[in-house]
């Protein structure tokens, strides 16, 4: 086993081990468990940061396997792959990963289920590597099961709440419904193909045994499952309902690690997906609406963690469109950066929400105080530039490498939408802005609800924002990885192409102008007024309440699930107990017994009618005899 | 030969049918136990006439139809204790009413 | 000689013992000792003969293994049945306890000479000696209406039966001449078989079928076991149905070459029984009645293992007529202890046994699933063993229709058993339960277990009676 | 081999039956030691067994041959192949954790101890003897007690109706069987119930083949519950007790599969191929229609009930794909779903002894009040609806493999039933356990350390199996091989 192996072995045992010892023994002790999931997560940072340092510049993939199930014709394999962009994916979960146990300390002190929930987070954690090193697609599915599993109890951590239960079981059976497509698709390839090891099915293409069509159904069938997991246009519905749980479960599940997990799926078997033109197609337009659909809807939230669900939503749209669209480096690239700064985003609004104990935007306004928490303020603002595209920072160049790769692959109307796309992100970011930066009002008629303005001065506690701020760094720094300034070192890593990319200097205006025109149309709207306004969708009454019920695709599955699934098992239930079981079973017990019944009543107990019996039974059998 | 078979086999078999036939009609206990005893001499006669027609050298048809008078007259007593008894809880012996068993 | 014909020897001596004590006032106690004590020495003199081996009365009295071995089985019956008749009997019978053991006994000797007879004129005989005693057995309870009424009916059946018997053998008679069955047996082997002979047989079969309430002639056994008190109807039960399979196997064994290829209609006789008795047997509220339909089921079953006409057939029904006697003893022996408690054979009457009776109601449950035919126990590796001579001729679909048959059976035998298990018993005190009875149910259940995992011992006697049958 | 392990199985439970007939019905504590020791013991040989089983050789082992009744064929045989040994290790633990989970049965607890390892007893003869009339015998053993433990110790108010449906459908099932192998035994012609000689010498024709193997699928498909003989699976498993349903849906379900896979398959191969098709069609029923109106369900136990109607279906899917991979994933099925099942009864029963009921509708919030049973129940539905890492995943997998290579568009149909596996076990673990707690539960209390034992050995061995199932696949492999050597024949 080569040094990389060992040390990715390594990385994905640590949070299976701190499961385990939470599992067993800590699990009355909530600090020491907690510290068990915190150092564990920690010593993969440390051990993924020297597996990257080791191969700075990217390595020809090594993978390791073991025998896990051997069946008459093939046999299916567990194992450790490693390259270099499953080194950026881990780095990329670990660090977040760690980032969020420690934010987790702050936010979630005083939570009865502690040990519980690091327990769900280390789980997560594991399976979400176990997803990321795997070099087949069977290992893939494995970890992506578990990972939708892991998401289930944390959505649910609060399980007393309602909604939160509602909430987590919309989002298994919706990713299930996805695991479907995924599972067949899986099945089918291994029937066929018998070996799905990523190197076999990136090479599928090519070899004649297979033929197109069946690989553009089975591509389509696993593009389902990315679609449940990766909150795709028809399966997104359960993403904005997740936010019932905890504020960092949706930073790390909700918007760097799980819903990426889809677009690595992607990335990984690029090869099997570019091999059906008419699957990448379909996978870029089925990106494209659902960012457009996604950011439309953000316009009209008030809930800080909705506006921020949605914008996961419209980025992932962005990135499967630019993987459909052939730009592999853009979607990597963006799914990096994207997840560094709406983990920022994510666990900025859950330093106010634990400050101020509501989602809601506008009562934040009103109760003021939010400039006064310095550090959450501004990596906030840092972190909505991020995201909408402003020059320095990450979001730019990765939206950017986006908007190159549409040009580059003669996508030029998905370009033009793009362009709409990160205005209307610009725009929803920024009204979430300048509604919580509104001056406070002079306290005349602050609603006399509770008057505990309690230290509405001081910001989070140190352990909530010291993530806060390396995040910060990361979404401002790791942009300049794919320029010039660092001459391609990302081009280098990722697809070890050694030539320096120029800027392409028009799109870079062109996202620019984009992203002053939505600052600017949003500051008009929003900024230096206090109480209550309305965006411009807001005022489009059909529009507002389109996108209020977001485009009724909750009603849609509302109607599906009550008006189809539970009809049609009542009538399958009505159909066992009437018709198999009274009619079929009882039916001829009753056989039995009512003949039985009928010929004692012959038997009343006569002489004469015994004997008359007999002996007309005696002379049918004597003159039956010669038929038998 | 003094006569062929088929008459006598003939009249057993009419006064065999006569037997069971009043066994099946007739109500009164009594009487059918005269139907019996009739049968049974239809069976003796048939006996008798097969004996000494189709069987030579043998009289174990007549040993045997000796017997079968012996075994009715012990029936019969033991039938009519029996009768005696039902008349004596009945107060009358008709095979109808003895439904007191059914089911 | 004498030591030969022993057994029924003393059998008469202590028949005419009986009638003669009824003249003097002797007590009932010492009556059903000392009736205990001859059966007792009636089963040790049988043993002692057990092996002896001849042919008496110029060829009609055959005394081998086989009959000693039946005689053996009937006597022992014949004990269980007076060590049920106790003191806490109806008192008709402690009046009269005399008679009553008369006539026990002579209808035993009866069937004794029943197994042995080789001879038409022997075996008709003492096939009526048992029968009209048995008649006088049933109507015994001067006092009681049904048993007069019982009385009557299983007479005038009887006697209808007995009498197309001897129709049905006057028709054979004129094929072969002599009454003795070893001449049929050689006669019958070149002579052109027509119907007037197979008509003839069938009728002649009649008193047989009587005997084991077999469906033509069936209908009386359901009145009889209701109306006769419940030991004369365990002596019905059990020890005639002995008698019965004895005098159809030596029969069969006679009668085989003629009979080669004929034996359809006596399975569908078999089918009629087996699903009129299981059919019937579910609507019953009353135990006795419901045993009455059950015995006629299980004389299906019998008929199936006897018509198969080969060594493994013959020597399955005897293993399962054995079996029988010691489950349907259990089942009557139970129901009688309740009915003396109770005095009621209803269904309802057993209600809580288990609570009050823990041994006599484990003791039920066992017998009677056995004679459902439930694995572990003797009754279902009877069944294994006759239906699996009967598969040998290749009649799977009897085979199928007699499980199920058996399914059939299960359900009510549950019925009886539930009562028992599933109810609180309205009393809360428990039920005396005399010692003799106490080691009779440990016993059986012991027998009923024992039998039906390791069924050897028995299977190879069982065998071995065949092979001195056939031999 | 002196030790005569196998005969030990089956005598250890027998002697403790017979110890506890002797105490007296007041000595509970001692009842109930008696039977953990037992049962205990039978586990502790259960795992030297499959420890001990020496995997190179393969074949039968640890055989024990004793002659019982030469004039009919019938010999005392017990031998254990890769087949049994899982069933048996199963059966051990099904057994022991049916124990441990029937503590709190007061009311005549003797006669409920010894019918519970009685039955056992009867499923441990089934999976180790090899001669066809023992494996009669044993077969209606492990059925017998069911009407007992249901009817008596049962719950719900028709529980007389379920013990009755049970039985009865289940003794008419194994008419079927008894006649089958009666019939076997004849068209051998070699006068012998050894199953071991029938397979080695008897040929059967094609037309005896096939009324046979239809007799034995009727027989077995009655136990499996395969789909129109499945209505007392939900019922009986409602109403009987914890222990007895453990025991049921866990072990004796996979009688009649087992009974298909050592008996029919091998000595009929022609037979399967003849009604492969019939057996796909109906299992396909099984599964999609078992899923489906297990949504309908507002009993917790009659949704237990149909998911093991549908997870059994695909135990006959993947026989009638006749591949190595189905039969293997089939036998494997078999052993899964039995540790989960078991799983789920037990977690049941112990949110059972304290609420009573087990109307969805009428809980609520259970996991406020007793997280300990909501925590296993939830393991015990993610590895009922299939999630990889634990047994039932690997079992579907391979199923599902044979199947889509074999029936592709039936198979497809078939992996539906994933999904509504998962939308009725979420929707009951939210109904049951999320949310606000019901008013009536405020006052229960959790899981005692003691009730939470067998449900922990449990996922222990559900998690081992699944994260490295070629522990017991192995062993299945060897026998399943010469079965598809014999379908490869025809």
């Amino acid at each position: 086993m080569s040094e990389n192996i060992k040390l990715a072995t390594w990385i994905v045992l640590c949070p299976f081990i701190s499961l385990l010892l939470i599992g067993a023994i800590t699990r009355s002790y909530k600090k020491l468990s907690a510290l068990v999931a915190i150092l564990a997560i920690s010593i993969s940072t440390i051990l993924a940061t020297i597996l990257y340092f080791k191969n700075l510049y990217g390595l020809t993939p090594q993978v390791h396997y073991f025998e896990w199930l051997i069946t008459d014709y093939f046999s299916l394999k567990f194992g450790i792959l490693v390259d270099s962009l499953s080194i950026g994916m881990i780095m990329v979960v670990c660090i977040v990963s760690l980032l969020v146990h420690i934010y987790s300390w702050g936010y979630m002190e005083g939570e009865a289920g502690l040990s519980r929930y690091y327990a769900w987070l280390s789980l997560f954690s594991w399976a979400m590597l176990v997803f990321v090193v795997s070099p087949t697609l069977l290992q893939a599915f494995f970890g992506w099961e578990l990972v939708g599993a892991a998401s289930f109890l944390l959505i649910g951590f609060w399980y007393y709440k309602p909604e939160a239960a509602q909430a987590a079981r919309k989002a298994f059976v919706m990713t299930r419904f996805g695991d479907f497509g995924f599972f067949v698709g899986l099945l089918i390839l291994l029937v066929v193909v018998g070996n799905v090891d990523f190197h076999v099915l990136n090479k599928l293409g090519t070899n004649m045994g297979v033929s197109p069509k069946l690989i553009t159904m089975t591509a389509l069938f696993i593009f389902m499952g990315i679609m449940g997991k990766s909150a795709q246009f028809p399966l997104h519905a359960w993403l904005p309902d997740a936010m019932e749980g905890p504020t960092p479960v949706s930073a790390l599940i909700h918007a760097a690690t799980m819903v990426a997990a889809g677009i690595y799926l992607i990335a990984r078997a690029f090869g099997f997906f570019s091999a059906s033109p008419f699957a990448m197609e379909f996978i870029a337009a089925v990106g494209i609406l659902t960012s457009f659909v996604a950011a439309t809807i953000a316009l009209v939230q008030n809930d800080v963690k909705k506006i921020m669900a949605y914008s996961t939503i419209s980025q992932l749209g962005l990135m499967v469109a630019a993987l459909g669209a052939g730009g592999y480096k853009a979607g990597v690239f963006h799914l990096f950066s994207h997840a560094f700064f709406k983990a920022l985003l994510f666990l900025c609004a859950g330093s106010l929400i634990h400050h101020f104990h509501t989602n809601d935007m506008w009562e934040m306004a009103e109760k003021g105080g939010v400039r006064k928490m310095k550090i959450t303020i501004t990596t906030l603002i840092i972190g909505s530039l991020a995201l909408a595209g402003c020059p320095p920072f990450a979001g730019f160049f990765s939206k950017d490498a986006i908007l190159v790769a549409f040009e580059m692959n003669g996508k030029h109307t998905f370009m033009y939408i793009t362009l709409l796309i990160s205005f209307l992100t610009t725009y929803y970011s920024f009204r979430m802005i300048f509604v919580l930066l509104s001056p406070e009002k002079e306290h005349s008629h602050s609603h006399g609800h509770e008057g505990d303005h309690h230290g509405h001065g001081h910001d989070s506690p140190a352990n909530m924002t010291i993530p806060l701020i390396i995040l910060a760094v990361f979404s401002v720094l790791f942009g300049f990885v794919d320029t010039p300034l660092m001459n391609g070192y990302f081009d280098k890593f990722l697809l070890n192409k050694h030539e320096v990319e120029h800027l392409h200097w028009s799109v870079m205006i062109k996202s620019f102008v984009v992203f002053l025109a939505g600052i600017s149309f949003a500051y008009v709207q929003f900024a230096g007024k206090t109480g209550y306004r309305e965006g411009f969708a807001e005022k489009i009454g059909w529009l507002k309440a389109l996108l209020v019920n977001k485009y009724y695709v909750d009603d849609f599955y509302f109607i599906l699930v009550r008006g189809l699934v539970y009809p049609f098992a009542s009538i399958l239930n009505w159909i066992d107990r009437k018709v198999i079981n009274d009619t079929g079973v009882n039916g001829s017990g009753n056989i039995v017994i009512f003949s039985g019944r009928f010929i004692s009543s012959l038997m009343n107990g006569l002489l004469q009618r015994y004997l008359g019996t007999s002996l007309v039974i005696l002379f049918i059998l004597v003159f039956l005899w010669q038929l038998i | 030969m003094a006569g062929s078979l088929f008459p006598y086999l003939l009249l057993s078999l009419i006064l065999i049918s006569l037997g069971l036939i009043g066994i099946l009609v007739r109500r009164n206990l009594i009487i059918m136990l005269i139907c019996i005893e009739l049968v049974l001499n239809g069976v003796s006669i048939n006996l008798l006439a097969l004996n000494k027609f189709s069987v030579n050298g043998s009289a174990m048809g007549q040993i045997l139809a000796i017997f079968i008078v012996a075994l009715a007259a012990a029936e019969t007593t033991i039938a009519l204790g029996l009768i005696f008894l039902i008349f004596r809880h009945y107060k009358e012996i008709d095979a109808e009413k003895l439904t007191e068993l059914k089911g | 000689m004498i030591i030969y014909i022993l057994p029924e020897i003393l059998t008469f001596l202590m028949a005419v013992f009986f009638l003669l004590s009824a003249f003097k006032k002797i007590s009932m106690e010492t009556l059903h000792k000392t009736g205990m004590f001859f059966s007792i020495i009636n089963i040790l003199i049988i043993l002692f003969t057990i092996n002896l081996n001849g042919l008496f009365f110029y060829g009609t009295y055959k005394i081998d293994f086989f009959s000693q071995s039946i005689k053996f089985i009937l006597a022992v019956g014949l004990f269980f049945i007076i060590f049920m008749a106790d003191k806490r009997i109806e008192n008709t019978i402690k009046k009269n306890y005399g008679e009553f053991l008369f006539f026990l006994f002579s209808s035993n000797l009866g069937m004794m000479m029943l197994s042995s007879a080789l001879e038409f004129i022997t075996l008709f005989l003492s096939l009526e000696l048992s029968s009209y005693t048995m008649f006088v057995l049933v109507g015994f309870l001067k006092n009681k209406k049904i048993s007069a009424e019982a009385g009557i009916k299983y007479l005038f059946i009887g006697a209808v039966a007995s009498a197309l018997t001897l129709y049905g053998y006057s028709i054979i008679f004129s094929y072969f001449g002599d009454t003795s069955l070893q001449a049929m047996r050689i006669g019958s082997m070149f002579m052109m078989k027509d119907v007037i002979l197979y008509i003839g047989f069938i009728f002649f079969l009649t008193a047989f079928f009587f005997k084991l309430a077999i469906l033509p002639f069936s209908f009386w056994a359901p009145d009889v076991y209701q109306g006769a008190s419940t030991n004369v109807t365990a002596y019905i039960a059990t020890v005639s149905k002995v008698a019965g399979v004895a005098v159809l196997l030596r029969i069969f064994v006679y009668f085989f070459p003629i009979f080669a290829d004929q034996e359809k209609i006596l399975i569908l006789i078999s089918i009629l029984t087996m699903t009129f008795g299981n059919l019937v047997a579910v609507q019953q509220k009353e135990l006795k009645r419901l045993l009455a339909y059950s015995s006629i089921a299980q004389a299906g079953y019998m008929l199936v293992g006897l018509v198969m006409f080969n060594k493994s057939g013959m020597s399955s029904t005897l293993f399962y007529v054995t079996a029988y006697l010691v489950m349907n003893f259990t089942v009557f022996l139970v129901i009688d202890q309740v009915e003396k408690e109770k005095g009621s054979t209803e269904l309802t009457a057993l209600k809580g046994l288990s609570q009050r009776a823990p041994l006599l109601s484990l003791s039920l449950l066992l017998a009677l699933l056995s004679l459902g035919g439930v694995p572990p126990f003797v009754g279902f590796t009877g069944k294994w063993f006759i239906f699996s001579s009967a598969i040998n001729k290749g009649y799977l679909t009897l085979v199928l229709i007699a499980f199920l048959n058996s399914v059939i059976s299960v359900y009510y035998y549950l019925l009886v058993a539930r009562q028992a298990y599933l109810f609180m018993p309205d009393e809360k005190e428990k039920m005396k339960v005399t010692v003799p009875v106490r080691v009779y149910s440990y016993f059986s259940i012991v027998f009923i277990i024992v039998m039906g995992f390791y069924p050897a011992p028995l299977l190879n006697w069982a065998e071995k009676a065949i092979r001195y049958l056939v031999g | 081999m002196n030790f005569p392990i196998l005969s030990s199985i089956l005598i250890v439970p027998t002697l403790g039956v017979l110890l506890i007939l002797f105490c007296k019905p007041e000595q509970k504590t001692a009842i109930r030691v008696i039977s953990v020791i037992s049962t205990g013991i039978t586990l502790l040989l259960a795992i030297f067994l499959m420890i001990a089983y020496d995997r190179q050789a393969g074949g039968y082992q640890f055989m024990e041959f004793i002659p019982w009744i030469p004039q009919w064929g019938i010999n005392y045989i017990l031998a254990v192949d890769g087949l049994s040994i899982p069933l048996v290790f199963l059966n051990a633990i099904a057994i022991f954790t049916g124990v441990l989970a029937s503590w709190y049965i007061e009311d005549r607890t003797k006669e409920f101890y010894a019918l519970l390892i009685f039955l056992a007893t009867g499923v441990f003869g089934v999976f180790m003897t090899q001669d066809l009339f023992f494996f009669a015998i044993f077969y209606e053993v492990a059925v017998l007690p069911m009407y007992l433990l249901i009817a008596i110790w049962g719950s719900g108010k028709n529980r007389e109706y379920a013990a009755f449906k049970l039985t009865l459908m289940l003794f008419f099932g194994s008419a079927f069987v008894m006649g089958g192998i009666l019939y076997l035994y004849k068209a051998a012609g070699l006068n012998t119930f050894n199953l071991m000689e029938l397979k080695r010498l008897a040929q059967y024709p094609k037309e005896v083949q096939k009324i046979l193997f239809l007799l034995f699928f009727i027989g077995f498909g009655s136990i499996v519950p395969s789909f129109p003989m499945h209505t007392w699976s939900p019922e009986g498993h409602a109403c009987a007790p914890t222990a007895v349903s453990m025991l049921h849906a866990g072990v004796l379900m996979k009688l009649g599969g087992y009974g298909l896979l050592r008996i029919a398959i091998p000595l009929l191969p022609s037979g399967l191929h003849d009604w492969a098709l019939l057996m796909m069609a109906l299992s396909m029923c099984n599964i999609v229609y078992g899923a489906f109106t297990a949504i309908a369900q507002d009993d917790m136990k009659f949704m237990v009930g149909f998911s093991s109607v549908s997870h059994m279906g695909m135990v006959l899917f993947g026989i009638s794909t006749m591949t190595l991979t189905g039969i293997n994933g089939a036998a494997f099925q078999m052993f899964a779903h039995g540790l989960v099942t078991a799983l789920y009864f037990s977690s049941i029963g112990v949110m059972y002894n304290k609420t009573h009921t087990r109307m969805i509708s009428e809980l609520g919030g259970i996991a406020n009040v007793m997280p300990r049973a909501a925590f296993f129940f939830a393991i015990a539905g993610m590895a009922g609806l299939g999630l990889p890492g634990f047994a039932p995943f690997v079992a579907e997998l391979m199923v599902f493999i044979a199947g889509v290579s074999k029936y592709p568009i039936y198979g497809i149909i078939a992996v539906i039933s994933v999904v509504v596996t998962a939308f009725y076990i979420i929707r009951c673990i939210q109904r049951t356990y999320f949310g606000e707690t019901n008013p009536r539960w405020k006052d229960m209390k959790d899981a005692t350390n003691f009730e939470v034992v067998p449900l922990i050995i449990l996922v222990i061995a559900l998690f081992v199996f699944g994260m490295y199932p070629r522990l017991v696949l192995d062993l299945m492999q060897m026998e399943t091989k010469n079965i598809i050597a014999k379908l490869a024949l025809m």
